[in-house]
């Protein structure tokens, strides 16, 4: 007993006056925090939110976003060309690139690039795999890339982490490479803990403009509760995806944070599987469009953090047009009795839902959906759920009549939004298996046309005959929302929802 | 003579500390009966449809307060008890159902059968619980029926290894030798000698587990793999509770988690005091 | 020979669980590669995988595999799933091992005092004490604690293993309190120190309520005994009694049946996991439920298995070391 | 009675409290036990024989309550603060317990026994004085000091029961109580137990306090002789005059009935009647339902001790 007390106190005094292990002033570090998960950062294979943001801040492209908008200008890149029949890209590419070991950035790396994402046909890989004939260095600086048919969203989609190149010397042609990345952005990932922390350092390399903030460490949380304690104990400068509405409420008031507000890209809705029993019925799902209330979910769940969304393309880019009706019960059960449903023979429907892939508002959002349908007083609804992958399984097949979604675009096009909820061949990807003749000829002439202003005007086509019909049920629009100690500056909330790191300082 | 005895067990109940163990649990579990045979008499509101504002503070209208939806968080306690009840009693009495016939059987057989069963049900009672539950729950899916045969599937092995052991003992006594010396068959030594003499330990067996299922359901569906709302259910509301606490919105997770105290305490008291009560305690000898 | 006894309860856990998770509805590689992706794609994926031959054969392939020590990859994040378990062992290895210590301490000292304090207040605290805490939800002690502790006093982290920059510079073995000691970061240490309280002492406490039910039985059995008896004829003291014969007598049944509950710490540090954010296996096959990660949860679940297992073997080689009659 | 008293008990009352009532174990015992003299107390199991051998060194469980006086040296044992006793126990008084292969630690060499006695009494005692004084101890108990090594499950019962006794005489006490030493053990093994107390007894400067249902053994070693009956003290007397004209009935029937002079309790069933419960005790004389001398008084009073010369017996036979 008396050994282990003298074992404790010299531990105790060892720790007191021990050294320290690291010495920054605090100007050289912003520590950020996140729930977000880490899965894979090759480029070839990351295909969700936080993965591509990391690499947003460590890895550059052949074009960029100007940050705060959705303008795209060259990056790498010096310029291109596009041939008469918009299938082939030629692209000038700058000279002296260099990747953060050293080794050089040229045409060749980028069609081993191209051509080793279409190869490893990891998630993602459809993107290019679908458009991209062939992509080929003509000499050290000069890429042809050659797509399968005119495609008018394809620079967008050269801005997306997708088309980012690759040190051949390290990537595996062949393998998705699992080792820390090797950067061409601003920042270089110095050390990775999965499920932990990720530190990034300035990359030497860098051919643009240096980050402002030597180091960024970004700290994983498991859930917003964590996330929100770690912040209010001051532990990390800022909060970013993310806290609870509640929580976020909460901090509003706090005068020791600011809150960044933005739009998010991002898109939530109701589908129905048209092909399933009673959904096959227009009028009955635009009775039922009538009964939700949008401004509701968005009040009660969500304190005000979500626009109330009455089209599928997001409030803030061209082409938007807010067609579907808004909420009006009367109607609704107007229509529903003409349809033959009354009291005492009501409607009897099924509300699916997946409980943790859209954070754990969802149930919250099932179940005030069934209650605001209900209150028609000619639906019974009941809610039942379903993990992630069984839920992808079931819409795949057409086992669930009706259920939530959410869309976050590949690329920022009204076409992201339009093709795969609405065109024959891909509906059944969003398990809605709709499909409309003059929506297809539509779309189809969207993608070949270069004129924004034509294609707005055929998206609003489009969107006239989806408020008809009401394949889907769109809900709202996301925000995205940074919560930060009030001496970090340079947060700007980006409509592409890039978080840039880089440009963050103290 | 039969009240001299109740009489003298009573008093001998109430003399010491297991019999007020007992006691006491026995209360908690009639309230908790109560209040699940009574809940829509009890409960002020649905438990399944707003009634009010969302997040109000306990308060006379709202006894615990209401959740973020507007539901009354009192009768969703009041109601949680059907649910706590209806898993726990469907999960114990399958895995007695599968558990003990088969302890009885494979005990009473013995052989080889006996070794190769008896090893994979001390492997399933080797391995953590929950997690088998977990996966057994992932692949089931929501609904009470589901949950309760995850957990079932857990307590099986308990059973087994209880029954298995006093066979293989009773077996070998001589009243049963003596029934198979007269030609009793099997099936009639089974019921009428060795169920008997098996089935008393079982009961408290029976009443730990109850127990234990109840805290292996919250522990379900705080990982969000248990009832699916709006059906009342405490461990969901402590885990949607969970994430308003740092909003000082406790009332939504003290109550259901009290709850759930409660009626494990209850349980496990009943079933202490039972247990002492049958097996008089070994402390006595000192 | 525990040895041999454990290979089928792995094997036998394995199987279970591979066949479980087989039946489980939904099609991994599209929840891997989502809606979007083409047939062609997903087709290619499920032969990589193996996904297209009998599931028998699937079966055997993966326990060859298994044998060999290959995990298979993750079809979440394309890593070793082996790679992926040894990077969250220690953490799971680091909250029960603290979490252990903390309720053996309380198991023995309560247990012990109770059994010899019998019928005494001591003895009347310690089965309330333990009837109590194993009535507690883990999850739900763990979260009064963080309200407590973290949110309202202010003293302790709440979650993770360790604050940021506080991650030992070189991993040796992962267990970040070792490490820290290794490298001499005593900053590290501390922070490491501080996040384990919380999740340590919150595991610990729910899994001595069984403790100190088992070694008080125990020890009240060992304590009217004769050999205690004779000790207290030759004249020795209460507290040597109590000890050296009552509880070193007791170690071999209360080790045997505190290795079996170590399945119960292993549920309980999922829990306990979840609640605190903390990095390991429980949290790691948690998630991965959801995404379907055939491989990564097979892998832990069999890394479960295997635990319990070598803990079972250790029970043995500490009984065979304080009882003499096991050894020979 | 003699001179010097090593021991003296004087109205000893011995009770159990159990769940289901109080159990009168003992009841009014005196009788003293003299310098160097063995006192032998017989009587059947249930008796109190052996509650009263533990509670000369206060072991006896928690539930017992004891009145009346132990007298060791002029101060009673049973108010003696803790502490104290313990320092009697094994090096002034030790015992000696009926089943050899429970006493014994499992876990520990006959060697660390030794050991434990000693520091007990002698906080910093060296090993080679320990190793010096066990080996003695157990050469006078007649086993090879080569086995102090050993653990107990490598000995058997006789053997075990050996190092009991060389454990109980290590410390040179002035008096040994030994509980029924042989009773768990095989005649032929009995009978070398015996020898090693005869042995004792020749060579030793101690009293014995030998409990036993032997009635030989006790001819042949004690010097005075208790005899007890469901928990009191029915016969007091020196072994010669007990033998040669047995006063108490019961006595005389042990004596009488029993021809092989040893009460197993098989045979002692012959003696019609049963033991009166000892929670819920006869008015009268305890013996009263199976003596054959019994009067209507015995029925409704107890009787008190009797002198007759110098023997003393609880009998209204002897008003």
């Amino acid at each position: 007993m008396k050994r282990l007390g003298l074992l404790i106190l010299s531990l105790i005094l060892v720790i007191s006056f021990g050294s320290k292990s690291f010495a920054m002033s605090k100007k050289d570090y912003i520590i950020a925090g996140t729930t977000d998960k880490i899965t894979s950062l090759d480029p070839a294979k990351a295909y969700e939110y936080f993965s591509d943001n990391i690499l947003q801040n460590i890895m550059g492209g052949l074009v960029k976003y100007i940050p705060g908008t959705t303008k795209i200008v060259p990056d790498m890149a010096k310029n291109w060309k596009i041939s008469k029949d918009g299938t082939v890209y030629t692209f000038k590419i700058k000279k002296g690139l260099k990747f953060s070991n050293g080794d050089p950035i040229d045409a060749k790396v980028y069609a081993f690039s191209i051509n080793r994402v279409i190869r490893l046909k990891q998630n993602p890989a459809f993107l290019l795999a679908d458009v991209v004939k062939s992509a080929k260095a003509l000499d050290k600086y000069t890429l042809q890339i050659t797509l399968k048919y005119p495609y008018a969203p394809f620079i967008s989609i050269l801005a997306f982490t997708i088309s980012y190149p690759v040190d051949p010397k390290v990537y595996p042609a062949d393998k998705v490479y699992n080792g820390i990345p090797v950067a061409s952005g601003p920042y270089m990932v110095k050390k990775l803990v999965r499920g932990q922390e990720i530190e990034l350092v300035r990359n030497p390399n860098y051919y643009g403009k240096k980050a402002k903030t030597p180091i960024i460490l970004i700290k994983i949380y498991r859930e917003a509760n964590n996330l929100y304690m770690a912040l209010l104990s001051g532990e990390i400068d800022l909060a970013y995806r993310t806290l609870l509405p509640q929580q976020l409420k909460q901090v509003q008031k706090n005068k020791k944070f600011k809150t960044y507000t933005g739009d998010s890209p991002f898109i939530r809705e109701i589908v129905f599987n048209v092909k399933a029993k009673p959904f096959g019925n227009a009028k009955l799902r635009r009775a039922l469009s009538y009964a939700v209330n949008r401004k509701q979910i968005s009040k009660e769940i969500f304190k005000g953090q979500v626009t109330p969304l009455y089209t599928l393309i997001p409030a803030g880019m061209w082409g938007h047009k807010n067609v579907m009706p808004h909420y009006h019960i009367k109607k609704a059960i107007k229509m529903l009795k003409s349809l033959g449903y009354s009291k005492s023979k009501p409607l009897s429907i099924t509300l699916w839902y997946s409980p943790s892939h859209y954070g754990s508002t969802e149930s919250d959002v099932a179940l005030m959906i069934k209650n605001q349908l209900e209150k028609t007083g000619l639906v019974k609804c009941k809610v039942k759920y379903a993990e992630w992958a069984t839920y992808v399984d079931y819409w795949t097949k057409g086992v669930m009549g009706m259920f939530l979604l959410g869309w976050y675009p590949d690329y920022f096009d009204p076409d992201d939004y339009m093709w795969p909820f609405l065109q024959t061949s891909a509906s059944p990807g969003m398990g809605s298996f709709y499909s409309n003749k003059k929506i297809d000829k539509l779309l189809k002439k969207a993608r070949t046309i270069t004129s924004i202003k034509k294609r707005a005007r055929l998206y609003y086509k489009v969107q006239k005959i989806m408020a008809k019909q009401a394949p889907y049920i769109p809900l709202f629009q996301g925000q995205q929302h940074v919560v930060a100690k009030p001496n970090i500056r340079g947060i700007i909330m980006d409509p592409v929802q890039i978080f840039r790191y880089y440009l963050l300082s103290k | 003579m039969l009240s001299e005895k109740i009489g003298k067990n009573i008093k001998q109940l109430v003399g010491d500390s297991s019999g007020i163990m007992f006691l006491v649990g026995l209360f908690l579990l009639i309230i908790f009966v109560i209040m699940a045979v009574f809940a829509p008499y009890l409960a002020p509101y649905s438990p399944i449809k707003p009634t009010g504002a969302p997040l109000l503070h306990p308060q006379a209208s709202h006894l615990m307060g209401t959740d973020n939806l507007g539901y009354d968080v009192f009768s969703r306690v009041i109601f949680g008890s059907r649910m706590a009840f209806s898993i726990a009693a469907i999960a114990t009495v399958v895995a007695a159902a599968i558990g003990i016939p088969t302890g009885l059987i494979v005990g009473y057989i013995g052989g080889k059968l006996d070794s190769v069963i008896t090893m994979i049900m001390d492997s399933v009672y080797t391995f953590p619980g929950l997690i088998l539950a977990i996966a057994i729950a992932a692949m089931l899916g929501q609904g009470l029926i589901n949950i309760s045969l995850s957990i079932a599937v857990v307590y099986i092995p308990t059973y087994y290894r209880v029954i298995r052991s006093q066979v293989v003992t009773i077996k070998s006594e001589l009243y049963v030798e003596g029934a198979r010396a007269i030609g009793a068959k099997s099936p009639t030594i089974l019921s009428k000698y060795v169920l008997p003499n098996v089935l008393p330990s079982t009961i408290v067996v029976l009443s730990m587990n109850i127990a234990d299922a109840i805290m292996t359901e919250a522990g379900l569906s705080f990982l969000g793999l248990g009832i699916a709302p709006p059906t009342p259910d405490w461990g969901y509301d402590l885990s949607k509770g969970q994430q308003f606490i740092l909003q000082n919105d406790w009332w939504l997770v003290v109550f259901p988690g009290l709850a759930i105290i409660l009626i494990v305490l209850g349980f496990s008291m009943f079933s202490e005091g039972l247990n002492e009560y049958l097996n008089p305690n070994i402390g006595e000898k000192r | 020979m525990r040895i041999l006894l454990s290979i089928p309860m792995i094997l036998i856990i394995l199987t279970i669980v591979f066949f479980v998770l087989r039946v489980l509805p939904g099609n991994p590689v599209l929840a891997m590669l989502g809606p979007k992706a083409p047939p062609e794609i997903i087709h290619a994926m499920e032969h990589q995988m193996g996904l297209d031959k009998p599931i028998i054969v699937q079966y055997f392939i993966y326990l060859s595999h298994i044998a060999v020590g290959n995990f298979g990859t993750s079809s979440y994040t394309s890593l070793p799933v082996l790679q992926e378990l040894l990077q969250k062992f220690p953490a799971t290895f680091e909250l029960t091992f603290y979490s252990m210590i903390i309720a053996v301490f309380i198991g023995i000292f309560l247990g012990s005092y109770a059994a010899y304090n019998f019928g005494k207040p001591m003895d009347i605290f310690a089965r309330v004490y333990s009837i109590f805490v194993y009535s507690f939800p883990v999850f739900w002690f763990g979260i009064m604690l963080q309200l407590i502790f973290g949110v309202w006093l202010h003293w302790l982290p709440v979650s993770g293993r360790s604050a940021p920059f506080m991650i030992p510079n070189h991993i040796y073995t992962g267990v970040y309190t070792l490490d820290a000691i290794l490298n001499g970061q005593w900053d590290v240490l501390t922070d490491a120190i501080k996040h384990l309280v919380l999740p340590s002492f919150t595991l610990g406490v729910v899994i001595s309520s069984i403790f100190v039910r088992m070694v008080r039985s125990n020890v009240l059995l060992s304590l009217s005994s004769q050999y205690v008896t004779a000790a207290r004829a030759r004249g020795e003291s209460e507290k040597k009694i109590l000890f050296k014969h009552a509880l070193k007598n007791s170690m071999p049944p209360i080790l045997t049946i505190m290795g079996l509950q170590f399945a119960l710490l292993l549920a309980g540090a999922i829990l306990t996991e979840t609640t605190f954010s903390w990095p390991g296996i429980g949290n790691y096959l948690i998630t991965r439920i959801s995404y379907r990660d055939f491989p990564a949860i097979q892998g832990a679940i069999v890394f479960f298995a295997f635990f319990v297992a070598v803990i079972s073997i250790l029970v043995d080689i500490v009984n065979a070391w304080i009882d003499p009659r096991i050894r020979y | 009675m003699s001179q010097e008293n090593s021991l003296e008990i004087k109205n000893l009352n011995i009770e159990y409290l159990t769940r289901s009532g109080t159990v009168h174990a003992v009841k009014d015992a005196s009788f003293s036990v003299a310098k160097k003299e063995t006192l032998g107390i017989v009587g059947e199991s249930g008796c109190g024989k052996s509650t009263t051998g533990h509670a000369i060194l206060k072991l006896l469980p928690s539930n017992a309550r004891t009145k009346g006086e132990i007298v060791y040296k002029g101060r009673n044992v049973l108010t003696m603060p803790e502490k104290e006793v313990r320092h009697l126990r094994g090096k002034d008084i030790s015992i000696v317990f009926q089943d050899p292969m429970t006493s014994l630690d499992p876990i520990m060499r006959v060697k660390d026994h030794f050991l434990e006695l000693m520091r007990a009494h002698k906080p910093n005692v060296k090993e080679e004085e320990v190793i010096q004084t066990a080996s003695e101890a157990l050469e006078a108990a007649g086993v090879s000091k080569k086995r102090l090594d050993n653990y107990p499950f490598e000995f058997s019962g006789g053997m075990r029961q050996r190092v009991m006794i060389a454990l109980g005489i290590a410390l040179k006490p002035n008096v040994i109580v030994a509980d029924e030493p042989t009773t768990s053990l095989d005649v032929v093994v009995q009978e070398q137990i015996m020898e090693v107390f005869r042995h004792l007894k020749k060579t030793k400067d101690m009293s014995i306090v030998l409990i036993t249902h032997d009635l030989g053994i006790v001819a042949e070693l004690a010097d005075k002789v208790v005899v007890m009956y469901a928990g009191e003290v029915m016969e007091y007397a020196d072994v010669y005059n007990l033998y040669k004209n047995p006063l108490h009935p019961y006595t005389q029937l042990l004596l009488k009935s029993v021809p092989n002079i040893k009460i197993d309790d098989m045979e002692l069933h012959h003696i019609p009647g049963s033991l009166p419960d000892l929670k819920n005790l006869p008015q009268g004389c305890r013996f009263y339902d199976r003596c054959p001398f019994a009067k209507e008084k015995c029925k409704k009073e107890e009787p008190p001790i009797f002198k007759v010369d110098k023997r003393e017996v609880r009998c209204w036979l002897y008003e």
